[in-house]
């Protein structure tokens, strides 16, 4: 897919028009997993928006979102950086073999009290 | 140019405050339309009564075309608005009956637009004369 | 018959270069009703006018046709000219072979053939022009000016000036409105009140104003030069002839924990009170909800302290009616409420505040008389947060917010920003920023100044997040250009609310039948050419209620909006429009349609009785129109099925003839 | 009343207290619960990306049957009440969403958002009303300084979720108070504990948890409660020092139905 | 076969005659035929015995008499509505045509009423109709009994019936029915699906064979006006007549554009008109576009609602795009 291809794909399924973002901030200066990020929330709207994606494929930070989504409630453009993020991790983990998550590495990481939903979540957020 | 060359009628409503003076300011900056074209002056686009245009055709005008301030700029605030869904539902009507739809058009024209205007009215005369005469709003039972 | 006229123009070689100007008048000499047709040179000149005039007396003309320039140049000078000879203005029309023929066709048996046609139509037009006059009506030489803020103030200063007099209806027990709770303006720093408070003496001096404080309008009806108002006094519980303004009964009264919405609940008044010492006018009023002696009939003091007798705890809401001949809206605005906003912890903690109430904190006569101090412990804040642009500039589909721009933030919080650092320079001052927006004389001098000589820290990027901690308040933000989050312990955050107009302006501008846009801003007449008037004829505009002002901006509007009503004032009549509306009530079914699609609210109805061709009588519901008050836009006349309502100097037949004319 | 229920997957293993405290309370204030037949996981985590069809499905069809019985149905884990009302609202509002899904459920009837989704607190608050349970509780929690905790999916995104104020909510505290005890509001209490990522990423987990809990213990808390297995288990985990229960459990024991107590 | 009788309303009559409630009835009385049955005004109980009818053929749309007949006595009118009438009712109420206190109107639930001429092109030499059942037999003169079905002895109108709710009435005999969904605009897709060639020699071959008798625009209940432009010297497009080839087709248009918005497709234009013109097409064409460029709007349903024309929104469809909706919707 080309630059464009992708573009129009992250804004199809996210749902998301980066060209309503005014560049405030507030998604970051919201955001508690912003000191984890290399790219932080409106980095990836403006990325997504310029079609300067390839980077934001390839980085952690797709993996340090929360979805918590303080991002979607705070922003006042109705931007809703979350969705953005989660459709370019969507991206990545939907290519071959990209899982962030294979599932036989799971059970090292189980301990007695882990609920399920924390397995559930996590092979739907990081896996195809 | 031939004699006999086809020069369609063609009516033009233009509102007193927008498109009017857009007309004027063509003339102003010497901006040239076929002579086809005839102006006539009302206060608002929303002067402009179905019963008018279907006139002109009926009297043998080749097409009828409406201007009236950008929506939004309308001189009474709000006559445009109206005039955009009358002639929506007139000019849909027309085309139900087979009428060919290039013969009406609703433009909006600003009073800074004499260009626009020019433009418009280019484009229009040459679209009503690619269609030809009038027959179907002349003469609706001509037998051919 | 009509007898017409027909004055060719050569406007030099303007017209006679593309149109062979002899032909022309030659073949409009043969149109039906044609007796007189002839060209020259200059029509527009005073031998041309000269000419028309001896020809109208001589063929006794009663309809002329000039073909000429544009309508839009002469059509006026025409109009005269006819007059002068003694026939009707409007019986006068101008075909335009200038602008719309011979300056854009190029040869001369085109121009010509068309200059010929256009006369033609000209001439089916004006065998059916009917004579018109224009209609009169009185101006009653009185302004209303609804709101008493400083729009208000100033519209009502200058009506005066010129001697006509004014009402200012206030709802507030004092005029002031907001600039009174200001402390100090942008970006000359002069305080607020010094500038004000004069004005508000001289309106109270002035013979030609009355002030209806504590009154709201009621009910508006008529039209430009005769509204007939109601305004509603409501009870204040004090004589105000009485009332000296003492105030020993706002020291007496027993409650005293009445919030004082003039410091915007920051602090307590008394259930009589006087917002302020500088009040206009002084007079006490007393707030029912709170007063125990109109509750349970237990009290009296205030009633027993004042000397002059002026308490009246019976008093009730009077209505007054007045006729005005213009209107002034002057209703203002609001910050909105900060209830939406509560990531910035707004209702979680008292030490996050609005713009307004840091005026108050900072204002010698506000809580703090004046000091610095957190409202939640009375300490000196070392550390100052504000947030810009909360609730402005949101997306459509953002309930929260408005889409606009608020406009006056930016240079409020500069000036906040800088007399902070100015009073208290240990104390750190951040300021987060999307855009600083300075555009007005001096106004960005102002605000590097804030950076530069006052150090106060301007930040590009955004608060996100405010965590009451302890007594400090845990700012979450962004720094964009640094491309870091950051964390700030403040001691006090100043959010920038949006504005929004007054919540009394929908319900006035259905009372008016002035239009109002999505956001409840009054929408003027035209929005770069007629700025101070609403569509609505006779009501004007002033200030924030058309849209967001800074103190500059509302005076010079306040004042064009004062000279536009003294313009109306200054005319013993009012002459109409007489191309306006006109409804055949034999023909007319009384359907309403006319009158909803009419933008001025010209069209009413009325229940008339006709006598029948068999003797009877019926009654029909017909419309009426308001010639005062139409425009002449035509709406009406296309929106009526039978044809009843019909546009004079546009008639349907005049028009009809036009067409016929031109396709012959 | 009678309402439909889904329990959820978490509350029939490692919650299994959350649901039982739940039936208990149902019981005791009138409300007869009826669990769904054959419900499936909701998947844990709602997706947001618009070509996500199947992993809604299992809440499309718990929402149906509901529907069906003409009952609101009931939730009370929050991952699942987030996942299924953002589903019931993406029905509603995406006409192509809902056509999709109906097509690959093939039903007789097409779902198109008819059913009410309520989580337990919001059948406390709306339904019961606080006041009544004011009546009936006992003075367990006396005395108690207890801390609620919301965490992000009972109030995000706050246009569909609409349980309270996504701001400043309020519902829980105003349980706490009617169950006698003294609510303590932190404000951390809507921030994020990092549950989603404490597989992946188990220091970020930590550090978003041990605010949570250091806050409240700060403002004075005994304890915490939440409505979440995944929250409770991840402050859990990072900080044994302050508990964490079950709103559920919490009532119970207010309602003096708590067994051993 | 109406589910109501013409026993219980003649009953209904006479008690709101006996109660004073009303001093007159609006109701149908039979011709010459037993098909052929016309609007009278009953003032007592024998006539109402002797006359009154109501069966399969009173099809006829009782609003528009309220313009006249209102006001002619201190006493009301009692009207009996079918529910395509009501919207028609509420739409002259809208436009103040005539005074709701003056009137006592009953709705009457109505299962469809048959359509003579569809009949007629069945059956020839008719002497009596009768229903039967779901369907009709027809006694003629040459034939013996015709036996027709609902489908053939309907009216265009019934068939594609738009709503059996009642959106006014004062009581109600019956049980309430339901707004339908119906397939009323199948002909206008029809002929949205054509060449514009094709549309222009349908609607030639139509609309000349207008003979200018203003049937339709007399039944119209949307057609109330004082005096029709096309009656008025004064209007400059006066023409009762056929002058020029062009004047019915102007006519007819015009008709259509003054109605439009207002029209609650009652269908009664096609139903007298002499020569058969469809010209409910018409009329449903512009209730086509009006709901697909502005949202849906049923003229009547609501009274004092504001009609589409005289209303606006800022975002509104321009023309040339209102013209390509309608090429998009049929490709």
């Amino acid at each position: 897919m080309n630059k464009k291809a992708i573009r129009d794909e992250i804004i199809h399924i996210s749902g998301v028009n980066p060209k309503k973002c005014m560049k405030c901030g507030k998604c970051s200066g919201t955001c508690p997993s912003y000191n984890e990020m290399e790219y932080h929330p409106h980095q990836f709207v403006y990325m997504v928006e310029s079609g300067d994606i390839e980077p934001l494929m390839h980085s952690d930070s797709l993996y340090k979102c929360l979805s918590c989504f303080a991002c979607v409630e705070r922003c006042p453009r109705g931007v809703e950086p979350a969705k953005i993020i989660e459709a370019v991790r969507l991206m990545t983990v939907r290519q071959q073999g990209a899982n962030h998550l294979k599932s036989d590495a799971i059970p090292e990481l189980l301990d007695e009290n882990l609920p399920q939903q924390a397995i559930v979540s996590a092979m739907r957020k990081y896996s195809k | 140019m031939s004699m006999n060359e086809f020069k369609p009628k063609i009516v033009a409503f233009c509102c007193n405050w927008c498109s009017y003076a857009g007309a004027d300011l063509a003339g102003n900056n010497r901006l040239s339309y076929p002579a086809d074209v005839k102006i006539i002056r009302v206060p608002c686009s929303c002067r402009v009564n179905p019963m008018f245009i279907l006139r002109a055709f009926q009297k043998g005008a080749d097409g009828v075309i409406i201007c009236g301030c950008h929506p939004g700029d309308c001189h009474y605030t709000s006559g445009n608005y109206y005039t955009r869904r009358r002639m929506a539902l007139l000019f849909s009507m027309l085309d139900y009956l087979g009428i060919e739809r290039e013969r009406t058009r609703l433009e909006w024209v600003s009073a800074a637009e004499g260009a626009k205007f020019s433009q418009t009215m280019n484009e229009f005369v040459e679209a009503v004369t690619a269609l030809g005469e009038n027959k179907r709003l002349e003469d609706l039972r001509c037998k051919e | 018959m009509q007898r017409v006229g027909v004055f060719v123009c050569w406007c030099g070689s303007n017209i006679a270069a593309t149109v062979d100007v002899k032909a022309v008048a030659e073949a409009l000499k043969a149109e039906p009703g044609v007796v007189f047709s002839t060209d020259y040179q200059y029509m527009c000149s005073q031998a041309g006018q000269d000419m028309i005039k001896e020809a109208i007396r001589e063929h006794q003309l009663t309809g002329v046709v000039i073909c000429s320039c544009s309508p839009r140049m002469h059509e006026a000078t025409f109009r005269k000219t006819a007059e002068s000879a003694g026939i009707n203005p409007y019986m006068v029309e101008i075909a335009n072979i200038r602008e719309q023929c011979s300056w854009v066709h190029k040869d001369i048996p085109t121009g010509t053939e068309k200059a010929i046609i256009l006369g033609r139509a000209a001439i089916a037009k004006v065998s059916l022009n009917a004579p018109l006059t224009p209609g009169e009506s009185p101006v009653t030489k009185r302004a209303l000016v609804i709101g008493g803020g400083i729009a208000g103030i100033q519209t009502a200063l200058d009506i005066a000036d010129a001697g006509f007099p004014v009402d200012i209806v206030e709802k507030k027990p004092t005029i002031g409105g907001k600039m009174a709770q200001i402390d100090k303006t942008f970006p000359t720093l002069d305080c607020a009140a010094c500038i004000l408070t004069p004005k508000m003496v001289d309106v109270a001096q002035n013979d030609k104003i009355r002030i209806f404080s504590y009154s709201e309008v009621e009910a508006v009806s008529g039209f430009v030069g005769n509204f007939d108002v109601k305004i509603k006094k409501k009870a204040r519980f004090v004589d105000e002839t009485k009332c000296t303004g003492c105030g020993l009964c706002t020291e007496k009264c027993p409650q005293k924990k009445v919030p004082n919405d003039f410091n915007l609940g920051m602090d307590m008044k008394r259930a009589i009170y006087i917002p302020f010492a500088q009040a206009v006018p002084k007079v006490a009023t007393i707030e029912a909800d709170y007063c125990n002696m109109l509750k349970n009939g237990k009290c009296g003091v205030c009633a027993k302290v004042c000397t002059a007798g002026a308490i009246d705890y019976k008093q009730q809401d009077e209505i007054i009616e007045e006729k005005y001949g213009a209107i002034v809206v002057a209703t203002g605005f609001n910050p909105i409420s900060m209830e939406k906003f509560d990531e910035f912890a707004y209702n979680q903690s008292k030490d996050v505040i609005t713009s307004l109430e840091f005026e108050r904190l900072t204002n010698a006569a506000g809580p703090t008389a004046g000091k610095l101090l957190r409202p939640s412990d009375g300490k000196h804040p070392e550390t100052i947060v504000f947030v810009q642009c909360v609730g402005s500039r949101c997306d459509a589909c953002n309930e929260k917010g408005k889409e606009y721009c608020s406009k006056i933030c930016c240079m409020y919080t500069a000036k906040h920003a800088m007399l902070t650092r100015d009073k208290y320079p240990d104390t750190d001052v951040y300021v987060f920023y999307i855009d600083v927006r300075t555009p007005g004389k001096n106004f960005d001098e102002f605000y590097r100044r804030a950076v530069e000589e006052y150090g106060v820290h301007y930040i590009k990027g955004m608060v996100g997040k405010i965590l009451p901690e302890g007594d400090k308040l845990k700012v979450r933000a962004s720094d964009l250009i640094e491309n870091k989050q950051i964390n700030i312990d403040a001691d006090l955050v100043v959010l920038a609310a949006a504005i929004e107009p007054d919540k009394s302006a929908r319900p006035l501008a259905t009372m008016l039948t002035a239009s109002m846009d999505t956001n409840d801003f009054f929408t003027e007449a035209h929005p770069k050419l007629r700025p101070v008037e609403s569509p609505t004829a006779g009501v004007f505009l002033s200030g924030a209620c058309q849209g967001p002002k800074d103190i500059p901006e509302t005076v010079s509007q306040a004042g064009a909006a004062a000279s536009k009503v003294i313009g109306l004032l200054a005319k013993d009549k009012l002459l109409g429009n007489p191309c306006v509306a006109g409804s055949d009530e034999m023909m007319c079914n009384g359907c309403s349609s006319c009158e909803r699609v009419c933008p001025y609210g010209a069209i009413s109805y009325l229940d008339k009785e006709f006598r029948m061709p068999d003797r009877t009588t019926k009654v029909r519901r017909v419309a009426q129109v308001n010639e005062a008050v139409c425009q002449g836009c035509g709406a009406c006349t296309v929106a009526c099925p039978s044809g009843a309502m019909d546009l004079k100097g546009f008639k349907n037949n005049q028009i009809l003839a036009e067409v016929d004319a031109i396709c012959r | 009343m009678k309402v439909s229920y889904y329990p959820g997957c978490t509350l029939k293993t490692k919650a299994k207290d959350l649901d039982f405290y739940l039936r208990k309370c149902a019981g005791v204030l009138g409300v007869e619960v009826e669990e769904i037949e054959n419900w499936q996981c909701c998947g844990g985590v709602f997706t947001t990306a618009s070509d996500e069809i199947a992993t809604k499905l299992s809440s499309v069809r718990a929402l149906s049957e509901a529907r069906d019985k003409g009952q609101k149905l009931l939730t009370v884990c929050s991952a699942c009440h987030n996942v299924i009302k953002q589903t019931n609202y993406q029905i509603k509002n995406d006409a192509d969403f809902a056509a999709r899904a109906n097509n690959y459920m093939q039903q007789d009837v097409p779902y198109e958002g008819e059913a009410e989704v309520v989580h337990f607190l919001e059948l406390l608050r709306d339904e019961i009303g606080f006041d009544a349970i004011r009546e009936k509780v006992t003075d367990a929690l006396k005395d108690k300084k207890i801390a609620a905790y919301y965490g992000c999916l009972l109030l995000r995104p706050g246009k569909v979720m609409q349980l309270d104020d996504a701001e400043n909510p309020s519902i829980m505290e105003e349980l706490i108070e009617a169950m006698g005890a003294t609510p303590v509001v932190s404000p951390y209490r809507n921030e994020c504990c990092g549950g989603y990522v404490v597989l992946d990423d188990a220091k970020s987990a930590e550090k978003k948890s041990t605010a949570i809990t250091e806050n409240a213990k700060t403002m004075g808390a005994d304890m915490i409660v939440t409505a979440c297995p995944l929250c409770k288990y991840n402050l859990e985990k990072h900080d044994q020092s302050i508990p964490v229960v079950y709103v559920t459990e919490l009532l119970a024991e207010a309602l003096g139905i708590k067994e051993g107590v | 076969m109406q589910r109501v009788t013409r026993d219980v309303l003649v009953q209904k009559a006479i008690s709101l005659l006996s109660a004073g409630t009303v001093d007159r009835v609006l109701g149908w009385k039979a011709g010459e035929f037993s098909y052929d049955v016309t609007p009278y005004v009953f003032k007592d109980a024998e006539a109402l015995k002797a006359d009154f009818v109501f069966d399969d053929f009173c099809g006829a749309n009782f609003s528009k008499y309220l313009v006249k007949e209102c006001g002619k006595s201190e006493g009301k009118v009692l009207v009996f509505l079918k529910p395509c009438d009501t919207y028609s009712f509420n739409q002259l109420l809208t436009e103040h045509r005539f005074d709701r206190e003056k009137v006592y109107a009953v709705g009457i639930p109505c299962d469809g009423m048959a359509d003579i001429t569809k009949i007629r092109e069945k059956a020839e030499g008719i002497s009596e109709i009768t229903a039967e059942g779901d369907g009709f037999c027809v006694k003629t003169l040459y034939d013996g009994d015709v036996k027709l079905t609902k489908e053939e002895a309907l009216a265009e109108r019934c068939l594609n019936c738009k709503s059996q709710k009642h959106v006014a009435y004062d009581e109600l005999l019956g049980e309430e029915g339901e707004v339908i969904d119906s397939g009323r605009f199948t002909g206008v897709e029809a002929l949205e699906a054509m060449t514009p060639d094709e549309r222009f020699a349908f609607w030639k071959g139509e609309l000349s064979r207008c003979i200018r008798c203003n049937a339709c625009r007399d039944v119209c209940p949307a057609c109330t006006c004082e005096k029709c432009v096309f009656d008025n010297p004064k209007s400059g497009v006066e023409n009762k007549a056929i002058a020029d080839s062009f004047e019915e087709k102007m006519f007819h248009i015009i008709r259509a554009f003054h109605v439009a918005g207002r029209c609650t497709d009652c269908g009664e234009c096609s139903r007298v008109c002499p020569q058969n013109i469809p010209l409910h097409l018409l009329n449903r064409k512009f209730i086509k576009d009006i709901n697909g460029f502005y949202g849906d709007y049923q003229a009547g349903e609501e009274a004092y609602s504001r009609a589409p024309l005289v209303n606006y929104t800022t975002e509104d469809i321009e023309p040339a795009d209102a013209v390509k909706k309608g090429d998009g919707e049929n490709a």
